[in-house]
């Protein structure tokens, strides 16, 4: 399969994108097209499923085999599509809304299972589709069509409530950052079971500016705390800022004040995701500091293989029909 | 399963109480006693040397609802009955003619059942203080006369156990043998062959033999005790019945769905996959379907319902024969996916085992009131293809059926069966996989469309399908969704004609179906005035009903649907070739509301919503009633 | 809404182009642009000062499906149409008379549905050749002959808006006031006051004066420009209408459906609990109650339907006036709930904002394809009342309504409207709250059972509705559940009677609201052949399709429901008394399917689905079909 | 209210307990109605709600208002009447499907939510009332009814979910102690907001012993790890293992091997989750030493609180009234 050779105009279907001019969508989008020239998969062997929202068109955009479905259940649908079919590449896309609203227990439970799919999650901290209401990641207080008042329900932290839900594979990129989003989807491609990527995506028209701290020229360099396998936690225009472990929590510190071997090496693969849930502890509803990458990547068996290998473990224990299937229970002739 | 002779199939013969042999058609026993007592392996075992000795039968248990009651009280009583006959029948009785009670709670809670007349065992020593007590009886009712009308037998059986198992097992499990001391006793008073239930308990508890031991010493004890101290009863034969030839099998509804639906995916040649959520009663389609990996199904419990069909819509569009399964509380959850399946045109069956509703219910009752829920559950112009089981033995066939329409016409088929079906049992003649109908359909292969294009919604010219591309195939890249979809391209349209253009080839192509299934059959007497029209598991006792006053000399036909939506070609004309049409079901008359929307013919109902089956004689009643109205 | 006198509703006379003044009945205008064009705003002011002038009116907006499509192209197009009368109307419409269409691709998709002749204002400068090319044009139809048949009126809007605001903003937004330029030049073409715009615009910009500046200056240029360049061309004048006196408001349906939920929460004295999950076009209902927080409405955003009609439930049982809605896809989510509130028997009213279906169909299209799906939408015997808003201005009452017989028969209603409804609007004659009925229940306080015992399921004797006893009241504490009741206790019951009687009881109660209903009322010619039946949003146009023929002497009855069950007592007499009904939906026939399950009454039916509302001349046509048939 | 004296008797209602005989629930049913006499709240202000299970048959045997509901649907109507009715004292019991199967979703946004509810998670890690399914709290390779050849599926631990779900209360005890039990409730009612508490409950005819580690006569000292609000955290008969946090994550170590000021002191309102997250790694399925008592105990306001604020806060701005609202959208007048 390594000598498909794709340009990213392979992966555009006939479909006129239509998404609101500016929308971080687009740029996603783009990232994923050019990704999965790249990615060694045939094209007839790539299936994007997703729910509904604004982000869940994307498979109308995509030329390769796409199931546009209802709301929050594309995490089933592709369940029974991947572990079907172990042949296919199966990717979910997917908003806060569709995923972490209504579709909250089949994110978890697909994740647990570790079903072989890769679940990309478009968060606007908003309803795009239904003309902004607020999220289950908008932060407190957030003042929207359905909260005039201000919301006052506590968001989920997407990462964190992976983890908790026993994720193999945890990321968070940003859409407007393309070389960092084609690296994390390398990552989950070549993790074997369910990869769950955050992707902070700009709702210019409902919630513009939401991840500024993360985007703006300014901001940037002093909030975004890169992980990087095997390496120090350090971030800041010059790195002068770092993590550590302390009182059994990660923490932010001036990289000067502390000794650099106290400084946090980064370690997805710990079996343990107790480190991992506390790196995702460092933010919240991203305004300062906030961690971007990888943060879990371990190994453990899908759920798919696993029910390939059940049913070839019963083949191998002998042949089976079905006259042997009707005739198991006992059976007498009538002459 | 109609017999080409008619008979009288209620009622039993007296059984004299001194004569020699009491010969009868057909006889209903109840085995009752307390969960823990072994009920439904005695009435198994006696469904089964009944089978082998070559009778037809019917069997039907009663669970508790209870999750696990205290042992000896009324919640906990557990039952199971079985109609055996020299003819072809298929309902598991009416009012039982012989009952076993093995305590005081059984009794209590069954014997209303018990014809006048009829034939009660009672295991004597458990009516002592304590059961009576729990059961609350003051007085004992084997002392007080109120059983005076039955022909009641008391076996010492806690007595006959012990002596029977002394030197094989002790302590506590002691009297577990029990049932197997009332089973033998049974096999001598209706003359069963013993040879059946010894092969199956040798072989079931083969790794325990001293338990092979005790049971058999018991089964032993029991038949020698109708032996030695009932020499001057009457006993009872029941000849074999003359079943069409073939081989047989004992199966329950449930099983019979899931090897139908392992049966359908070998049609097809297409991989099972089954998803479900656990929901009685239908989680041992799961349950036995989890066990057949061996023949390749893929079985998924989901987290829930919505998630079980979103994974077998998921399975179809990777080109399995997906299939998900629940019951009321369940299928309402499945609706918007059904919805979902419908206008992207996959094939799927839902199979729907209908329990007592609304809401939780009465989990373990059988009930018919899903059929306008079937038909019009989803919202907007959704209609699709509604199939019923009508007893155990014909589940295979029409779940065969359902995947075959699924297939052919790339849509999702409700499957109707209920609690009734689902757990009642009767012979099933096993047919060669060899003489199965194909039923495969051929995926798309290549485009086609101008310019190499695939079209996903061009449809075939004779069942207005849509072509199925799964993925894996090279060159039909298409997307599917939920939105509407432009007529051939499959692109999202927001056009009014289109919507309506799609709109009435969905509604066509279900309706096109009556096509290609079978028109209704009439039986009985064809020339007659009245109708009787049933679906569903009322299929039985209907049949029996019509079959006894056909034989009467009563001019009544009667007809049954295995196919509600669309419904057969032919049903328009053969109601409104009845004066009068009387539909029996077991809700407040949802057939009839179709039949009247449909055909704006009236109909009588027989309708009841208590939690049980149609007794023979409420059919008759009601027809009668009706023939004179 | 019914006129007392008969107009004709349809059509309208020729404007002729060089006369003074255009006398008019009503007219039907649209205005079209690009979303960003601000066309909402123009038909909304332009809809207020048409109402200040005393006409009636009904507006409807499309806006487009798509999410914020790139200006200028054809999904991005959004529209606003508005009918005014000088007497008393019900739709927005059919064709419009006056168009106006601000760019090239507006023009495109809205022009079809101009009618011969009518009067088109573009503004010719935004038919430049990126515009052109955007929306698929090749040639510029302004040039091109192709509008030969309408009354062309080129504005370059582009140019006087930015003389006009020149010297008050700058840069980007200079052109943003486009749309005071077309509202202006209406303004004058049909001679409507500009104070009520002006005012408006005065206080909603109030922090943004030089926006107040530079709308205000387009909007005297746009009229201005009618004045002095078009001083050969006719105007038109629409008089005022005699409404009944009293004092109106403009409003939607959602916003009435909000407002008749608070009102009816006033008339229960009760607190209004509204959980929702957010879904076209039923979302606007949840932003409007949210806003209300000083009449005490708690709104809850829920994660999902399901949530949402938990959370009402609890609501429910804890004493408030508890309401969810949704639309079609949400209320399939539903449907278990539901039956569990039916069975709990606690008031709650669910409200479904039909749209487009099956399954995400197309979210922003009316469609009246839920009925059938409201009645049988769940498992199980689950009968529960089910009532239809008709028009924007009918929807207050009929929540009002729905809320009354959910409260006084403990029991879910449900509630439909439709996108039409939900987004048209028209003017309200405001009640006095004070002139609301009392719908208020008492809740249960003291035992009602001997010994001073509870008895959560003894019914009214009158309405057959059980006692609302809520937490916190002593000595009233008592278990429900979705377990089958035993009647009067409510204690867990397997006994077969009682799920009958059960049954029953829960059927006979929805049943019995027929005798607190009024009957259904014939209008137009009663003695007719043909009766005309309608439900829901089809009123507007189905009572002027009508109107219009008796007037033309033709001989036609007519009717419309708001309760769709129970059915009015006297509908089946009514029905029978005709030889010809006439049944327009926009569905299948679903209304005709009840009609003839329940009355054997067959019945004609025009049905489309085209996700547009009705035609008069549609109905006109059908009708005179009918009649000759 | 500190008045009342009530009885256990008076919160037991008229029907027969059914459950099987020696199930676990009992034990939890007494312990539930002992430490409601002391709850100082009267009877008829106490809610018991619930979805269907063996577990969820609870209400019906206390003498308090109750709502046996459907399946996993009890934390919303349990929503809705604890945010419509803050006078009320509501209780959520709930089973390991009824919680974590169906219910997932609304078990995770009544946690982030901090609906003022006090929920009861009675884990057997078992499909009881459907007579013996594997759960999502099932151990890998678990053989029942619908798993004949082991369940495939990784399962949930549900403290370090509910944790990864930002619920303010978390705790674990066990249904045959019941000392335990009540101390855990009695911390769950103090608390203001909503409470999760785990129960370990015993199935004894579709999973009996599974939790034998920590109620075996021989296993429990050994196993069972007692968190202690401000205690270090050692266990095991005499103390011998503690607790220390190492490498940032919690760990068990033999006490004589540590140095005593290492050893972790538990601190449940610590305002970052991670250590509590941390110890709730030490176990999975608990077959080995496993932490019992309150994880973490935050304040957070709660919603139903805030929703009653904004209505009182916008009461505050001025009157309104029906009239008010039917006019607020301009008026005409026709005469
Ligand atoms: C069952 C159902 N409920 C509600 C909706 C309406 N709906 C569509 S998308 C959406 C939320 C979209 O938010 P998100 O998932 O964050 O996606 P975004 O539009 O922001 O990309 C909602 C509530 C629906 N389509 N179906
Ligand atoms: C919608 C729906 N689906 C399925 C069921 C069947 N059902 C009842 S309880 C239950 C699971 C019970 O397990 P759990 O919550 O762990 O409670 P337990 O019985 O073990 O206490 C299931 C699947 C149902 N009643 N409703
Ligand atoms: S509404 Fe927001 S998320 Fe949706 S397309 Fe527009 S900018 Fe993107
Ligand atoms: S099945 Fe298990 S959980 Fe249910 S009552 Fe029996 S022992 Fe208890
Ligand atoms: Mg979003
Ligand atoms: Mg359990």
């Amino acid at each position: 399969m390594s000598n498909l050779t794709y340009t990213r105009s392979d992966f555009q279907s006939d479909q006129e994108v239509r998404w609101c001019p500016g929308c971080g969508d687009y740029t996603v989008l783009a990232s994923v097209q050019s990704f999965m020239t790249q990615m060694g998969v045939p094209r007839e062997n790539i299936v994007v499923v997703s729910g509904i929202g604004c982000a869940a068109r994307f498979p109308y955009y995509m030329n390769t085999y796409g199931f546009h479905t209802i709301h929050g259940r594309a995490p089933t649908i592709a369940t029974g599509l991947a572990t079907s079919r172990p042949d296919l590449s199966v990717w979910v896309v997917t908003g806060d809304g569709d995923a972490l609203s209504i579709g909250g227990n089949h994110l978890i439970h697909a994740l647990r299972r570790n079903v072989n799919i890769k679940i990309l999650l478009f968060n606007n901290q908003i309803y795009g589709l239904t003309k902004g209401q607020y999220s289950p990641t908008s932060e407190v207080g957030k003042r929207t069509k359905s909260t005039p008042f201000g919301s006052i329900d506590f968001p989920f932290n997407p990462v964190s409530l992976a983890i908790g839900s026993e994720a193999s594979f945890v990321a968070r990129t940003l859409d407007m950052d393309r070389n960092h989003t084609q690296y994390v989807l390398g990552e989950a491609v070549n993790h074997t079971g369910s990869a769950f990527i955050e992707i902070y995506q700009n709702c210019n028209v409902f919630n513009d500016k939401a991840f500024i701290a993360l985007t703006g020229r300014a901001e940037r360099a002093v909030n975004r705390i890169n992980l990087q396998e095997g390496k120090p936690v350090v971030f800041g225009g010059s790195g002068e800022s770092c993590v550590v472990m302390e009182d059994g929590e990660a923490r932010i510190k001036p990289t000067s004040s502390v000794d650099p071997d106290q400084i946090l090496v980064h370690d997805p693969s710990r079996e343990n995701p107790s480190v991992a849930f506390s790196i995702s502890r460092l933010s919240h509803t991203p305004h300062g500091p906030t961690p971007l990458g990888v943060f879990r990547n371990i190994s453990r068996p899908t759920y798919g293989s696993e029910m390939q290998q059940q049913i070839v473990d019963a083949q191998n224990r002998g042949p089976a029909d079905l006259d042997a299937l009707f005739g198991s229970a006992g059976t007498w002739e009538v002459t | 399963m109609t017999s080409p002779t008619a008979h009288a199939e209620a009622g039993v013969s007296d059984p004299s109480p001194n004569g020699d042999i009491t010969p009868l058609r057909q006889v209903t026993v109840r085995f009752a006693g307390d969960s823990g007592d072994g009920m439904q392996l005695a009435g198994n075992r006696f469904a089964d040397t009944s089978a082998a000795f070559g009778n037809d039968l019917f069997t039907l248990p009663d669970f508790p609802a209870e999750i696990r009651a205290p042992a000896g009280t009324l919640p906990g009583v557990s039952s199971f009955q079985i109609q055996i006959a020299d003819w072809d029948i298929s309902t598991s009785g009416d009012r039982p003619d012989c009952m076993v009670a093995m305590n005081p709670a059984a009794l209590k809670t069954n014997l209303m059942d018990l014809r006048q007349g009829g034939t009660l065992i009672v295991n004597s020593e458990a009516f002592d203080e304590r059961g009576l007590a729990k059961a609350g009886y003051e007085d004992s009712p084997l002392m007080d006369g109120s059983l005076n009308q039955y022909d009641l037998i008391e076996i010492p059986m806690n007595t006959i156990t012990k002596e029977a198992v002394a030197d094989k097992v002790s302590g506590r499990s002691v009297l577990r043998s029990r049932n197997f001391v009332a089973l033998g006793f049974l096999a001598w008073l209706f003359q069963r062959p013993l040879e059946p239930i010894i092969t199956w308990t040798e072989s079931k508890f083969a790794k325990l033999p001293m338990v092979v031991a005790a049971n058999l010493a018991a089964l032993r004890a029991g038949y020698n005790f109708g032996i030695t101290t009932e020499t001057s009863r009457s006993i009872f034969q029941v000849k074999p019945a003359s079943l069409p030839p073939g081989v047989y099998t004992s199966i329950t509804g449930n099983t019979a769905l899931a090897w139908g639906l392992i049966a359908a995916s070998y049609c097809a040649k297409l991989p099972l996959y089954y998803g479900s959520y656990p929901i009685t009663p239908a989680s041992d389609i799961l349950h036995e379907l989890a066990r057949h990996k061996r023949l390749g199904v893929r079985t998924f419990q989901a987290e829930d319902e919505i998630a079980a069909i979103g994974a077998v819509i998921g399975a179809s569009f990777g080109g399995s024969l997906a299939v998900t399964g629940s019951s009321g509380p369940g299928i309402s959850l499945k609706s918007e996916a059904i919805s979902l399946a419908l206008t992207a045109e996959l094939p799927l069956v839902v199979v729907n085992v209908q329990r007592a509703g609304p809401s939780t219910g009465m989990p373990t009752k059988p009930e018919q009131t899903d059929l306008l829920f079937s038909l019009f559950g989803r919202h907007g112009e959704s209609p699709l293809p509604v199939l019923a089981c009508a007893t155990p033995s014909d589940v295979v066939e029409t779940t065969i059926e359902a995947a075959r329409i699924a297939l052919k016409y790339m849509t999702p088929v409700i499957l109707l069966s209920d609690n009734h079906i689902a757990n009642g049992s009767e012979p099933w003649r096993v047919p060669d996989a060899a003489d199965l109908p194909d039923i495969s359909v051929p995926f798309a292969s290549a485009p086609n469309g101008a310019g190499g294009r695939f079209l996903p919604y061009l449809r075939d010219f004779n069942t207005f399908s849509r072509p199925w591309a799964i993925p894996g195939t090279k060159g039909l890249e298409h997307r599917i969704g939920g939105l509407e979809k432009e007529n051939i391209s499959g692109d999202i349209s927001y056009n009014p004609d289109n919507h309506q253009l799609m709109t009435d080839s969905r509604a066509w192509k279900v309706a096109n179906i009556a096509n290609d299934i079978p028109p209704v059959e009439v039986h009985g007497e064809l020339d007659a005035n009245l109708l009787v029209l049933g679906w569903g598991s009322s299929k039985g006792t209907m049949g029996a009903a019509c079959r006894n006053l056909n034989r009467e000399g009563y001019k009544i036909a009667y007809a049954h649907l295995r196919y509600l939506n669309p419904l057969p070609a032919n049903l328009g004309d053969v109601l409104h070739s009845y004066e009068k049409v009387l539909i029996p079901e077991l809700n407040t008359g949802q057939l009839r509301y179709v039949v009247r929307a449909n055909f704006l013919k009236d109909a009588f109902g027989l309708n009841k919503v208590t939690g049980t089956p149609f007794y023979i004689g409420e059919i008759r009643d009601r027809i009668l009633e009706v023939l004179e109205s």
